[in-house]
């Protein structure tokens, strides 16, 4: 059920030069992000506090996605969400201020790393609850289903969420009722530290976890969530079903996480860092570590872009200059931020 | 003027009021419309009305979804037990996003959640468990006891910016009562002090309202002087009606379906105890469901349930009365 | 996927006279006892409260399960959960006493008709919350494997269950795990008043609930829930193979349930009382009901038997009769019964 | 004799003690044991101890069943929130079972649920569910505050016959401590005079245990005796314990880090109301979180949650004592 690079040309001629440069620079720039999310760890001890979790690694298949949408069009996230909102056009000096904890971040402190919101640019929100994010999907899809916009929704979550009940709720009625979503499953062969094949039936017979639309009569289909074409001509199609009220997909995403599931976790006074990736910390696998770094999905669409003479080297390095600097700048704002009042928070209890 | 309906039909016409005046109004649920005859599918059509699987998580989720959408859906529970499947739906989801996002985001759903159908549904579906939601914040939390409040209070649910647990109590359907005409919203937070008296103050919930009511007037006839508040809704909480009556009365009697452990009655007791000691002039008394889960069989559902008796034997402890034998 | 008649002679075979009669005594115990709860609304109106499922439709299917069990081998259920204890002989003075609420029932009138407990007998209990004991079988399937003593779990819900998160996770362990336990889905086509196709995505594109195993790469087979005889040859492949460690089967069991959902249900004073099947009540589809009651297993069984000379008539008859007779005596001796003292529940809320 | 260790080393010492004391206890939950060198999986083998996918229903469920069919699973559920999820397991199945069954069955399983992880977990996961839970028929609830009592009372959950669910403070975790060597069970239902005192009572969990303890000795220095008190399981809960020592000291402090109205607070102060109002010579104080969500950021944090000086100013209030200014 992989799509393969045939349909992957076309994709890439439709969409044209400036829309495939348009994705390497938001894939860069989300990299940029979270690799500085990570090392603010070590060079600013302490100001991140609780759990955050990073996209590095999934940058294609995130930006893959987006690209797809249109306006109007909403994305719901798990806890694992600083990607989508750099490719939305979130500003990056306020989703680093949240994560900083600082009031002028853009939940003012009040979320963090897990919980960002931004409506007017399509990002509804998400839950840090495995799976719980899914029905609310499909509650804004029936919205969408009756406002006759022709919108859609796409929900992102990872492996692990389809083992919980909310999953398999949310599909069936997604799929009886015909709602204009797209489920994006990110498939990166871990829940945190337990591999897909030790807590999924499918993955441990050896099936695609795509495998399981077939228990909600719904299109599934697996990916390379490394080629960010594959994913967006995957997307497209799916969307198009879904506005033509044929019914939602589930798409299986394959990706590999290049950071540990999250940042180490304790109690106040240990100092927190990223460890190592699970496939080296729990099960003494570096091959496959090293293996999933030399297929690292940023240099490889550069590379392609470069060698199919859509982007030269030397652009290329531009926007990775661009990228650099913005998010210099998006943690010098969040560090300068100040923090937030301590009852800033009463008023957002009740609406 | 006002018309008499049964608590039942006063929530499905504030419900139906509402879907009329607001088209962003949803309605869906089990075990409802699923016949083309189904009178809210007929009035509003498939697109706002609809029949779900037995999905709770599904169903409360969808709501919270739609609601961020821009919409107002009421989601029918049928049984407040059902909603322990999706327990993180009801606790943990709409009622925090509009927090975590500062406001950007909010959640307008009326979860609809019969409860206390004591009547021989046995151990898992009789309880009592608004206490476990009581304290959630973000979360408004609604008991009402009669058929104006049904009305009233649903009306104001629906039109609330927030995520709104609708207790129904299962027993009281079929009660009928005086609702106003026209439109009818019973504000949040307002206690009502559903009798009058100055000896005690009996605040109750739900069916335990009547249950008070008629120890109240077994009590008049004996010449005390009983008032009964109804808060109504639990969250938010109108403890100065309360704190009002207790400072005229100085004695107070809780009236609770639940457990002890997990009732409000305890907290309206912690309330009191802390903002109105100074009032008090006997111990406060709690009466509650025994510490059980409920049985099927009659004699034993009923031993545990809080009844008259039980009501009025705590009033005359609390006022140093002679029992007066049944 | 449905199993055809073509293994059904040889299992008859097999199975021998004394078994299928044995088959039909249970079916027939059944239904008198279902019957007898019924009237039992209008023949002494009150003496039931709350709420009764009935399992008249479904005896086929319950007694082809139980048939398929080995000692040691324990079942779960749903509420709906009177035919299974008769079948595996549960006395049935006790049950019609705990469905009256009697001292004498077989929980003290505790539990009520929709918690049945008989674990000397394999009967663990189940839920009535949908859904909610599939992964108890689970748990006693994990227990059962660890036991290594062979033993496997049957678990029983309605197709409406598989709509419930609980289903989901609990069949993706259950597989995961190779865990000996079956899963049985008494599909009667209706979740209360909610047609399937109303509410499953499978049945809405005309596909069989089996379907569902898929993701959890698991065996599933749909049967005719009509014929014992291929319900019990069904059971016996899956428990064998649960046995043997090659993990859990669905299987899809076509019944249709011949009385309404439950009694109506309403607060003390209203008259409770059986409606008419939803079938007609809801959907105005007599033609459907009538359809299924000319299908009637217990009829359908006793005739092919006869047919096929395993009973003679008057046998049969007098089977009848018996279970009549005993049925008759269970009544009696639950009018009988004395209440429970009011305390009693007291000391079983702690063990 | 007695050894030095953290507060969750404790816990784990009492679940492999009991493991190797009895083979029917089983351990499993998710992200445990994936890999080879698991300590606990090396020790006891894939039969007894296995992980779990994202399946809290499934999970705790499957201990329930493991339960009735004779073992003693206990169950690692991470965070009190990921119970939500599967409240219905919690609260509506293995609970009500041995009631239901009037004593046919029963279900010894242990549910262990980390909280109050509030060192930026944000709004979902740093809650104080506890209370949700207490009055729960057929249900014990236990919350340790000490690396001993951590173990004693895990070692009595696991070889009690009924459902426990166990909840472990997250911010206790690496919290060193004494602990005696051999066998150690702390009985439930008997609370903890922490700190011995005469002039006003504080009822404490948890981690506010430690805070009382905090302010107790504040207080000592300036001439005012605290008498701190853990009731360790809230239920069964010890009434008695409290009753005692505010018929002593005529002042009542509770301290609890959930919110007002969901919390174990309202519920002692609601007991002493009842049972031991002629013993108050001041009004109940309680020390809670605000009513909100648990912001992200520390200043947010901090604010809403029970501290030190909360607890210093609702002692003074309740005592009449002039503030000291910090
Ligand atoms: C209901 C619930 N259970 C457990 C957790 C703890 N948890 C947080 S993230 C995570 C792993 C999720 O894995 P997956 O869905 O594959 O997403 P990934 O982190 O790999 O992107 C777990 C178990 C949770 N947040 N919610
Ligand atoms: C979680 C939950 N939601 C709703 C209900 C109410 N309810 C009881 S039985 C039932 C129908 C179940 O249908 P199905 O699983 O097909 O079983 P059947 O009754 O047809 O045997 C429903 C919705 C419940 N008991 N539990
Ligand atoms: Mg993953
Ligand atoms: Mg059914």
């Amino acid at each position: 059920m992989v799509v393969g690079n045939a349909m992957n040309g076309g994709t890439a001629e439709a969409l044209g030069p400036e829309r495939l440069v348009w994705i390497y620079t938001q894939m860069f720039r989300i990299r940029e992000f979270e690799e500085r999310v990570k090392s603010t760890f070590t060079d600013h001890p302490g100001i991140i506090r609780g759990h955050t979790h990073l996209a590095d690694g999934a940058e294609a298949s995130i930006v893959g996605c987006i690209a797809a949408l249109a306006p109007g069009d909403q994305i719901l996230t798990s806890y694992r969400c600083h990607g989508y909102p750099i490719a939305l056009g979130t500003d990056t000096k306020l989703m680093m201020a949240e994560i900083y904890g600082k009031a002028n971040g853009l939940c003012g402190g009040l979320g963090g790393s897990m919980h960002l919101y931004d409506p007017p640019r399509g990002l509804l929100g998400g839950s840090g609850i495995v799976a719980q994010h899914l029905p609310h999907a499909a509650g804004a899809a029936w919205v969408a289903q009756i406002r006759h916009r022709g919108e859609a929704i796409v929900c992102f979550f990872g492996d692990g969420a389809s083992k919980q009940g909310a999953f398999h709720e949310s599909l069936n009625i997604a799929s009886l009722w015909k709602l204009p979503v797209v489920y994006v499953m990110e498939n990166n062969n871990y829940n945190s530290r337990t591999r897909t094949d030790q807590e999924d039936a499918n993955a441990a017979a050896g099936e695609p976890l795509s495998t399981k639309a077939k228990a909600y009569a719904m299109e599934g289909i697996t990916v390379d969530g490394g080629d960010p074409v594959v994913v967006y001509a995957t997307m497209t199609e799916a969307l198009a079903r879904a506005r033509a009220g044929e019914g939602p997909t589930l798409v299986e995403s394959l990706v590999y996480r290049l950071s540990a599931h999250g940042n180490l976790i304790a109690p106040p006074g240990v100092p927190l860092r990223y460890p190592d990736h699970e496939a080296i910390a729990i099960f003494g696998n570096r091959a496959e570590y090293e293996a999933a770094l030399r297929g690292d999905p940023v240099p490889r669409f550069r590379h392609r872009l470069v060698i199919d003479g859509t982007l030269r080297d030397v652009d290329a390095d531009s926007i990775e200059a661009a990228a650099r600097a913005e998010i210099d700048e998006a943690q010098r704002f969040a560090l300068d931020s100040p923090w937030p009042e301590p009852d800033s928070g009463l008023r957002y209890v009740y609406a | 003027m006002s018309h008499v309906i049964p608590y039942g039909a006063a929530i499905q016409e504030a419900i139906r009021e509402e879907m009329e005046r607001d088209e962003h109004v949803l309605y869906f649920g089990q075990n409802m419309a699923t016949s083309p005859d189904d009178p809210f599918l007929r009035a509003f059509g498939p697109e706002r009305v609809r029949v779900t699987p037995i999905s709770e998580t599904a169903e409360i989720g969808m709501a919270t979804g739609a609601a961020m959408a821009g919409y107002r859906p009421v989601v029918e529970l049928y049984m407040a037990e059902f909603t322990l499947v999706a327990a993180d739906q009801v606790v943990n989801e709409g009622p925090r996003f509009h927090f975590m996002s500062k406001g950007a985001v909010s959640v307008p759903t009326v979860m609809v959640a019969g409860y206390g159908f004591t009547c021989g549904w046995a151990g898992q579906a009789t309880g009592s468990l608004y206490g476990m939601f009581m304290g959630v914040p973000g979360l408004k939390v609604v008991m009402p006891s009669t058929p104006a409040d049904a009305k009233g209070l649903m009306t104001t649910a629906i039109r609330d910016d927030n995520p709104v647990l609708y207790f129904r109590h299962q027993l009281l359907l079929l009660t009928e009562g005086e609702v106003p005409d026209g439109e009818h919203a019973v504000p949040f937070g307002v206690a009502d002090v559903k009798r009058e008296g100055s000896d005690l103050t009996i605040v109750a919930t739900g069916l335990t309202v009547h249950t008070a009511l008629a120890a109240a007037e077994t009590l008049a006839r004996r010449g005390v002087s009983v008032e009964v508040i109804d808060p109504r809704t639990i969250a938010p909480f109108d403890v100065d009606t309360i704190l009002a009556s207790v400072a005229r009365t100085g004695h107070l009697v809780v009236v609770d379906q639940a457990t002890r452990h997990a009732s409000v009655a305890a907290v309206v007791v912690a309330e009191v105890a802390e903002l109105g000691f100074d009032s008090l002039r006997a111990p406060i008394s709690m009466v509650t469901a025994l510490d059980s889960t409920i049985a099927y069989s009659q004699p034993v559902e009923d031993y545990v349930l809080p009844d008259e008796h039980k009501v009025l034997t705590a009033v005359e402890k609390t006022l140093g009365l002679a029992p007066v034998p049944a």
